[in-house]
């Protein structure tokens, strides 16, 4: 029998696979191809304390093997997250965690805080999101208001926190550092590379926020050596994530020291994609006779 | 309910310059289709990742396959051009609300614009009511004799090489065309226009919406459009496309 | 007639097309493939005051719509440079940048001053190289050394000088800001985004160096975005780069700000890449009637 | 002079489990080309970038075309062993140095091991001396029947199903083959193999080097080896094996 399971900040999960924020909404659309309970977490959209309506269309423009998005966390709120998403997701085997977002501290502190009352296994704190004018990565770029915040949120939190990561950063061991200083119990990266694309025949940029957020297998690269420098520079765990689409995509990140992965722009190209990398992470380790996956994490290093 | 398909390409024809006319056999997604429902269709080259979205243009009368007629506009309709008969394709649907059919008892107008018009041709058929067809094109016409069977049809040409010259509303005009609903799909100042049109003569406008989509089926928030209402599901005053719509009263969303 | 004539720091080309450094060696192997002539200017290969040796193999791996590459600046010295490849590359009717690294300051400065006695037209000054251990993208991390190192450089050149920049850093508007603080004459970017990939049946990183630079397609929405903030920032002209494949992926760039563009990885998918981008910018100012290229440069912003 | 080309494929086919047999139509680059030398492949899918290095295996006859032999590795061979006759592939050579021919007095064996067994085949063919022709396998063998007509065929097979049971060099010792020169592909440990047992025996060995390429023309510098002596062209302990090999005396290289 070969195990699977992975201890997060001490949540078990049936299997080392997730949802990347934002790509998955809160799983209902996707019940309609997928057994939501194979999981072993799913990872929310962010949730925002009040209703946020995000930012104009286009909100997406695709680049090659990568997109980028704009959508600038429109959510309908806590509130709504809490009454109508979570029992939704209640009714699976898997795990939920929440992604918070917010414009100031307190922001995120409120959300966090309601989501202290309420049947939620961890929380995700987004300080990365580089299509907010306010909040979001103006947090996650800066080692001193990584470790503050991340003290803020520790101090409201119920749940264990995961820690979300920016890679527009000119050194991630810094901010990962910081963040476990500031008492984060997990980390996850990364996030969107900002990057932009132009319309040549209207001589404008494609996206109406002008830039976007970068993500897809464009990505993957650079995403393995953060999480690689990441699982070098700090003790908790990461959930490493960024062009994952395939099981062998998501060895490659454990591997590189991540204990468990988030699957994002696969969903959109697959709505299955989640359940092959389940899959294929299995076929790998039934071929190479690897009776547990921990014995793989972190294994180049 | 929507489904992934692999679905298999009977025929692959170009019906016009840059405009071809594709048959799917995809039982699963063909015989709970509606018109004015779209499919994603995926590219098989791994360097493009979203879905193209593109209207059933008619469902097969057994159910078991989808026409999809589509302009030749980037890389990904591109490379659906050069499939051939054989060749699958991996295809989501059918996907958004599509057209609420109205009884038999009104007059519609039935408005196409472009690349919009495919989609009118399956509401064509299945709309059991008077009608009055009226497509609209830049120059080179398609797919309008196709219209014949089901109603009057009426042209517009931006040069005036066929029909009326100008744009869909003056072939409306210039023919004095009277209805209860319209149903429209088109390019976005088509659509304003229909709007105000269907506004000023106090007219039921039911309008098909394009916007860019990552998911296709409401979880990224790609997809959505302002509303006059705060919506449903968002609790903002944005609505998905994708899921709620592509159709929508005219009065409800803005453009 | 149509105008693709661009100035940079006061030196005129005859388009705005270079190659990107270390992707066309000093041009000499595709001489065999196209007219060397046609190039706004070649930019050579990292010239460095000794021979290097580099570092060890693999150092290349191939990533979705992208590569990386570890070379580590291997290179013959500056005396074989001048005594070789500069007689050349002088035969053609192009102007020659000459990238120059270095481990230390005074390395840069004795490539610069030799090279002060040679008829080159441009320096460009590679501050941002992920490969080498010593110096290279240590430079270019840090505002402070960006205008420290142009300073001394400046001191010392003959040529107009382009400092070349490294993605990886939190703003790259403060690092543009730097170098023009420091006297540069243009900026070039971007160069590489560090980073992994693991051979999973192994259970190592594929390059021996463990990581590199990624390059091609892949990085283009970020370095199109860097370019974007870099001419908002500074009034130096900027040469664009980063997985231009294309003529239409050359006028983002321009459109975006920069002057002129070099063509990189593209080299190794088509070695008549550049001659293909020169050809593709001039089909699309005749479409759209633009009679001078200088026209569109910025025209986004 | 190395050429790009557009090369039309006149057949494919599966010469054994996963390995291919493709004959490509270039006069252009099949005019000058020499056994030992290779082509970069290009795939067509846009997200993979960067060229395949496959060995010619035969020139034809009439010199218009070449034939590669090449095993499916990952993403790129297998696109190219979905490719059909009619079909076409860019593709740049002939690249590198090749094999030098030694004259007809000398005794030769040619070596090769897996997928360095098809550049043998050529050479085999031009060489004009006596020869052995050693190949090994791990397993299931290939192409080893279409070297009979050109010299005294040996094989070894790791698991001892064909041939001597062991490696090439097993072969050789087995055997008490003779030889004034060797020529040697292969997987690097018997490359290393080779080496050592030249030196041993005093042979003249020519070895055929693999290494991960970018450009195939010498202008990057990813592919190079250590060599004994500083190089001409680089002015370090490395040369590049695009370009000053693939093939290298043995003595003057560090495996
Ligand atoms: C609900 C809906 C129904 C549609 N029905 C049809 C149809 O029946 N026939 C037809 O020819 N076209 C239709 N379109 C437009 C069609 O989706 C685009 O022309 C197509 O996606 C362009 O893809 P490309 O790869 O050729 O272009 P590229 O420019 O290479 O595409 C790049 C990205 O932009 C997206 N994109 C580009 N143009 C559009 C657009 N106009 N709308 C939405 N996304 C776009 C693509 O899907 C892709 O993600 C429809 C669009 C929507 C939203
Ligand atoms: C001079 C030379 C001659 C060769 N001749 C033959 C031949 O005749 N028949 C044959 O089957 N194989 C040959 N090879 C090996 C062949 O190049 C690789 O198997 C092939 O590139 C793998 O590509 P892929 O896309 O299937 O694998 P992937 O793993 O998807 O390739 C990813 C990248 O790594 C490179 N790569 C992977 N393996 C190798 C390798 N062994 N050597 C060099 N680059 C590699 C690819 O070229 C590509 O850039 C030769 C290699 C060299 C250097
Ligand atoms: C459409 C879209 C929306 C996203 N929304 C969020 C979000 O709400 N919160 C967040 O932390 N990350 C968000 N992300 C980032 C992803 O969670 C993930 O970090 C990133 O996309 C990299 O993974 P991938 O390459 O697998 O997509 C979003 C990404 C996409 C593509
Ligand atoms: C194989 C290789 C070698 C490179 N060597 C150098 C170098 O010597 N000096 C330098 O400044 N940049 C070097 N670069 C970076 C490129 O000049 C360029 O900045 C980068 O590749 C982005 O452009 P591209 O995507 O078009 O390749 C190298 C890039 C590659 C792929
Ligand atoms: S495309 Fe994702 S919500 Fe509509
Ligand atoms: S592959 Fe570029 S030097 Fe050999």
């Amino acid at each position: 029998m070969i195990s699977t399971k992975v201890t997060i900040a001490g949540v078990e999960w049936n299997n080392p696979v997730t949802t990347a924020s934002g790509t998955f909404g809160s799983g209902m659309e996707f019940a309609d191809f997928m057994d939501i309970g194979r999981l072993g977490a799913v990872t929310t959209k962010g949730v925002s304390f009040t209703p946020w309506t995000g930012n104009p269309v286009p909100r997406i423009a695709e680049t090659a093997s990568g997109m980028l998005n704009a959508i600038g966390l429109q959510n309908p709120g806590v509130e709504v997250f809490v009454n109508r998403d979570l029992p939704f997701l209640k009714k699976y085997d898997t795990k939920v965690i929440v992604n918070v977002c917010g414009k100031t501290t307190e922001d995120y502190l409120k959300v966090v805080e309601r989501l202290g009352e309420c049947d939620v296994d961890m929380l995700e704190i987004n300080i990365s999101c580089p299509n907010v004018k306010e909040g979001g990565i103006a947090f996650g770029q800066n080692a001193c208001s990584v470790e503050e915040i991340t003290r803020q949120v520790k101090k409201y939190a119920k749940q264990p926190v995961i820690m979300k990561l920016s890679p527009n950063v000119t050194d991630i061991r810094e901010m990962a550092k910081a963040a476990e200083a500031g008492g984060a119990d997990a980390l996850s990266l990364i996030n969107t590379l900002t990057g932009t694309k132009i319309d040549i025949h209207k001589r404008k940029f494609v996206l109406a926020n002008e830039t976007g957020g970068l993500s897809g297998p464009a990505i993957k690269p650079v995403a393995l050596r953060m999480v690689n420098q990441a699982a070098r520079s700090v003790r908790i765990p990461i959930i490493g994530m960024g062009g994952i689409m395939t099981g062998e995509d998501a060895i490659e990140f454990l591997m590189a020291g991540a204990t468990a992965v988030a699957v994002g722009t696969a969903n959109f190209r697959n709505p299955m994609a989640t359940a092959e990398v389940i899959e294929g992470i299995q076929t790998f380790l039934v071929n190479e006779g690897i009776n547990d996956i921990n014995e793989i994490i972190g294994c180049v290093n | 309910m929507a489904v992934y398909d692999r679905a298999l390409i009977i025929s692959q024809a170009e019906a016009a310059p840059g405009i071809f006319s594709m048959w799917l056999e995809t039982e699963k997604i063909a015989k709970e289709a509606k018109p004015g429902q779209f499919l994603s269709l995926y590219c098989g080259s791994e360097d493009k990742l979203l879905p193209r979205p593109i209207s059933i243009c008619e469902i097969s009368e057994d159910r078991t396959a989808l026409r999809l007629v589509y302009r030749v506009a980037g890389k990904g309709t591109k490379e659906f051009a050069g499939l051939k008969a054989g060749d699958r394709i991996d295809v989501m649907g059918a996907l958004g609300n599509g057209f609420p059919l109205s009884g038999s008892k009104v007059k519609a107008i039935l408005i196409g614009g472009g690349i919009g018009i495919p989609p009118m041709l399956e509401l064509a058929k299945e709309l059991d009511c008077e009608k009055s067809i009226v497509l609209g094109y830049r120059d080179l016409t398609f797919l309008d004799k196709e219209f014949i069977p089901y109603g009057q049809v009426y042209l517009s040409t931006e040069d005036g090489s066929c029909g009326v010259k100008g744009n869909v509303i003056n072939a409306i005009e210039q023919n004095e065309l009277q209805a209860d609903v319209i149903y429209a799909c088109g390019p976005t100042p088509m659509l304003k226009g229909v709007k105000a049109y269907a506004k000023e003569h106090n007219i039921t406008a039911w309008l098909s919406l394009e916007e860019r989509m990552a998911c296709g089926i409401g979880a990224c928030l790609a997809c959505v459009c302002k509303t006059k209402d705060t919506d449903h599901h968002t609790h903002v005053n944005n609505t998905r496309i994708c899921k709620e719509g592509p159709v929508f009263l005219a009065e409800e969303i803005e453009l």
